[in-house]
């Protein structure tokens, strides 16, 4: 049991285990400050920066769903600047890497804000280009073209390890997820929020006055695995599996899908402790089943042969 | 302000329908019993299943050494599930939550006011066990539809408060509005008047027309729907009045900058 | 109220309530016939038939998740002429109109059995096109080109009332939808299920043995619910909504949405008299709203103005 | 075989803890006791929420008059519900469900053996009370891990059944399995035994082996992951014998075409 360790090292960020925060739904990092040992966590990535300051979506902005709920905050966030000067220091004290989550409507938006945060102690970026792109109809990631240009500028801007955030709204998820990695990613995370809409009969209005919103928690657990699983047999960088992980079997599941890392998003509303809970729960079972090292995990998924090529051939008889 | 918050696990000592839709539920926790404060609330687990899968934001009713009181009513399933709980369950509770009431500077000179607009009576209680310590002479006035729907005069009253009543329907006390009430209660030394109100957004609404007017101190404690309720999530935001210079991020999170938010601070016409 | 009528005519479909089947949860319609009354319903889809007799897919094949649950059956069916022969003429005593839902992996295969099944007594076929195209990558339905080409291919082959039935998993379903009512459908029903995956962490084997299976159920209604919007916007033919409807204020959700009419799947298995339920439940909604007709609330969402242009704007903002 | 299947919510009479991990519950419903046979099994839900969403299969264990009663053991999140719920309570069930044990042609010269394993006991109980009615000689063989685990001794007694029991640890009954116990009752007439069977695969698997050599007629109750419960969702099947002419579309659907099968009809290599 001594040998046992939880560490990993996602594209260069080294966590002490692989579970960490996802956008947005921590805020940036402070709020659960009082609540938490945030310290123990493997890595955090704050709510969506953008350049300048966003005031979010009018309000409904949340509502629940059955097993999930649908947000559309809007990204509201205090712009770069405010980021840089009033958060990211205190953040800092917690010991433990912080990745920033970044996004912005235009390609330039994404490579002055890597360049704004590149050497100011972060540990990575993560983008999220599950937003719309004025420059070209539809979102940057539902489209490999779009987002494999977006990718290739923001390299060449900054030298942090970089992940890309994927969005489960389009057809195939790894021709995104390849055209990341060939644009020079160092890791993709997914799965970002599906698209989801709630009606008030009574009223008859859109329960969120955005009409539509983000769908998130265990709802959306079973496609997000199975995405995490389809992109990490298509990719060979680190994928960081997320969506709906609720407790460390939910956990385990996504690393055996491939995941080499996890991200917990509603859960922390749920149960602010799940992120703890979920690092006790993988050394659990790694002692169980005489593991040493996450890596032993990753990717572990028994598909037989047989399996494989029923997968291959029917992939939606089902 | 930068207090513990505590996620604990509690047996119920009682569970107890008090109307025909409302509860009132106790339980022992000395962690949230030392940081309460009126006003704060709680954020409650009600079922351990994933649906309804979102805590339920609770004011804290009232306080008696490490017991701690909640009053809620039936609006749904989340608060229909907490219904059905009985004494030696286990109830999920996170707190305490929010700002809470800004009572500290209340001298025995004042005249506090507490305005509660049907389950809106819920925080004030808390309120006034502190209030009835520092000050002499707390008025309450209490709201409803109907007579079965007013809540806890008893209680009030055995804290020596002076409790007026008001009903929709004139069963009870005056016909009319608890706004109608605390009309009556602006002759005529306004300048000691502070209110302190919670209740339905249009209740609060016409508060804020009577008080305004007369430029008289006065609190509301707000309603959102919440994810985190702890300030991370940007759920539960309602627009704040512009401060100066502060640019045009105005938005404010009813669970962290609120649920108490001066009756100024607040852009009544997006409510 | 006496003037209260819940009938509607979908594509020239007359059904004397809004509220039919799912294609799949229903069998063909006679396994439930000694525990509700079937004969009130609006219509009865029946499970998906092939050409060939088909066995399914290997054990185990469904898998329960939060809210919702995973199927693999692999659309193990008779085939067409027991279909024809057996299932039929049981299915007609009910006097409620008959869709057969009808798949293939070519092209020729959803002809001949348009063909096969037109003079027959049915009223109307629903294409389940979410299933492997032999002759093209992907699946029929996950492809405008390919879904425009095989709708003109049947609908040159029969003159029943063609519904053509939408996989969720696209980038852009309206796409889709498009496509098939430019082909000549006389309506859309959406969504099929959402392609999902869950592990066994103990045994570390995929709990279904086709790895992959539909999710269906709670979890997958605000999805269903936007798409429904969505397509109904785009498209002028009728728009035939399901996934995740447990309740009439589900099902009322979707006609607001712009669904001229529900189909119930997963929700049968939960409570077998859910359909029975919805129709009661429109019709008291009807009476309190003081709607005479099913198109009163059909596309009746309250949108405004405003938040028209921030969905237009801000798709992905969520 | 086209009888009626209800849906009915009725109160609980009882729910009875009666092992470490093992209930006993009853409730009154005409309309099922009517209907019901031996090896039958009621579809229920276990909550009213969405999660789990799903419907439990359970056999029908008891008949009394209009009390029907099952048996159940904690596995998970449903039977975990289940366990919960107190008389007085409603249960919500589908039901009676499947084909039921061909019993009908069993007579009093034959030698009916049942054989549960574990939990497996639990239809078995219902079938012992029909075939006490048409046949003196009724055998009961109940294996389990350990002794406590041992269910409904008693109730088989009472029966006047011939009861034999084995453990996994010899903590009482013979020390191995069910199917030991089974091995003993092949000698010397093997032509009057009729074998009824219920428990894990292995077990099972094992049975068949056994009946097999010696060609006994034997059921088999199996178990499978549902959805409807009625036969409509094709979820549910294991695959068959290849009935002659038939194709090769062999598979059978548990809850309709089973639970209870002849045990020539299953392909055991592949269960
Ligand atoms: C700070 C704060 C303190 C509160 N204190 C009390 C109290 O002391 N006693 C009491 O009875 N009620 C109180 N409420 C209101 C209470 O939270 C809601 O009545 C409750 O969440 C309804 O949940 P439900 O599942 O029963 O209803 P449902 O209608 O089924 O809930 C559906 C969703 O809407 C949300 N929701 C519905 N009504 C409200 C509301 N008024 N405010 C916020 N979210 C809502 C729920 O949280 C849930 O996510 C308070 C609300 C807030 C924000
Ligand atoms: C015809 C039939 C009769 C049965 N009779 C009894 C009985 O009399 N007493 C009894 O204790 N148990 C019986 N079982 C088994 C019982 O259905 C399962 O133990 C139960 O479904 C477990 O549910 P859970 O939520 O507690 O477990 P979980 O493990 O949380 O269930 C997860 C999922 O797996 C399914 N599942 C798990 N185990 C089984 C199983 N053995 N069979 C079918 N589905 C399973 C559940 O239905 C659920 O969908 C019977 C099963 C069948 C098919
Ligand atoms: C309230 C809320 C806010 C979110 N904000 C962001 C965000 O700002 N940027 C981002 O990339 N993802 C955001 N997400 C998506 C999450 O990071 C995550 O991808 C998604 O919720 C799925 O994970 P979960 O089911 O564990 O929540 C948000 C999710 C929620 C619920
Ligand atoms: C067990 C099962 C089997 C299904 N089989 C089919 C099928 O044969 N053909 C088809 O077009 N859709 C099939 N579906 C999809 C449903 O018709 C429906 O589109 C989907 O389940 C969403 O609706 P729901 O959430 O109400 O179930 C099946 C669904 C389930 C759950
Ligand atoms: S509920 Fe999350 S910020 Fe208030
Ligand atoms: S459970 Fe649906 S066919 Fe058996």
């Amino acid at each position: 049991m001594s040998k046992l360790s939880l560490g990993v090292d996602i594209a260069g960020i080294k966590m002490r285990n692989p579970v960490m925060t996802a956008s947005g739904t921590f805020g940036y990092g402070l709020e659960y400050s009082n609540l938490i040992n945030i310290e123990d966590f493997g890595a955090i990535v704050t709510k969506t920066i953008t350049l300048e300051p966003r005031i979010g979506n009018p309000q409904p902005r949340i509502v629940e769903v059955t097993g999930g709920m649908l947000n559309s905050i809007g990204l509201q966030n205090p712009g770069a600047k405010v980021f840089i000067e009033e958060k990211l220091p205190k953040l800092k004290e917690y010991g433990v890497p912080i990745i920033a989550n970044i996004s912005g409507s235009k390609k330039a938006e994404f490579v002055k804000l890597a360049d704004l945060l590149s050497n100011i102690g972060l540990s990575g970026l993560e983008l999220n280009i599950s937003c719309p792109n004025v420059e070209h109809a539809g979102l940057f990631a539902q489209d490999a073209d779009t987002t494999y240009k977006l990718v290739r500028k923001v390299r060449k801007a900054t030298n942090l390890p970089l992940i890309v955030k994927l969005t489960p709204n389009v057809t195939d998820v790894t021709l995104i997820a390849g055209a990341a990695e060939d644009a020079g990613a160092d890791a993709v995370s997914l799965i970002n929020t599906l698209i989801g809409m709630s009606i008030d009969i009574q009223t008859k209005k859109p329960k969120l006055a955005n009409v539509i919103g983000g769908l998130s928690g265990p709802a959306v657990k079973p496609i997000a695995l199975r995405m995490v699983y389809e992109v990490s047999k298509k990719v060979r960088i680190p994928v960081i599996g997320m969506g709906g992980i609720m407790s460390s079997d939910d956990a385990i599941e996504f690393l055996l899908a491939g995941a080499s890392a996890v991200a917990i998003g509603t859960a922390n509303f749920v149960n602010p402790n799940t992120c703890c809970e979920i690092i006790e729960g993988i050394k659990t079972y790694m002692g169980n089943n005489k593991f040493n090292k996450i890596s032993d995990i990753v990717g572990r998924v028994n598909v037989k042969k047989l399996e494989k090529l029923i997968y291959a051939r029917s992939i939606t008889y089902v | 302000m930068k207090s513990k918050i505590f996620n604990v696990k509690k047996e119920i000592i009682e569970n107890k329908k008090i109307s025909s839709d409302c509860y009132k539920m106790t339980f022992a926790s000395k962690e949230i019993a030392e940081q309460a404060r009126p006003g704060q609330f709680l954020h409650i687990r009600c079922i351990e299943s994933y649906d309804p899968l979102l805590r339920r934001p609770i004011s804290i009713h009232s306080l008696k050494g490490n017991v701690v009181g909640i009053l809620y009513k039936i609006i749904g399933r989340g608060t229909g599930l907490l219904s059905k709980k009985i004494s030696g369950d286990y109830i999920d509770v996170i707190g305490p939550l929010g700002n809470g009431f800004g009572y500290q500077s209340v001298a025995n000179r004042q005249l506090p006011i507490l305005v509660g607009g049907g389950i809106g009576i819920a925080p004030l209680y808390f309120l006034a066990q502190r209030l009835v310590e520092k000050c002499s002479d707390v008025t309450v006035l209490i709201g409803a539809d109907t007579k079965c729907n007013i809540l806890c005069i008893d209680e009030f009253k055995k804290l020596d408060c002076r409790v007026k009543i008001s009903t929709d329907d004139g069963s009870t006390g005056i016909n009319g509005t608890v706004v109608d009430l605390l009309k009556k209660e602006f002759v005529p030394v306004n300048s000691k008047l502070k209110v302190f109100a919670c209740g339905p957004v249009p209740m609060l609404k016409q508060v804020n027309q009577q008080v305004s007017k007369y430029n008289v101190s006065s609190q509301v404690s707000l309603e959102r729907q919440m994810a985190c309720g702890v300030g991370a999530c940007m759920g539960c935001t309602i627009k704040g009045q512009r401060a100066k210079g502060k640019g045009q991020n105005n938005y404010k999170r009813v669970c962290k900058d609120g649920p108490v938010f001066d009756i100024k601070e607040v852009v009544w016409e997006e409510m």
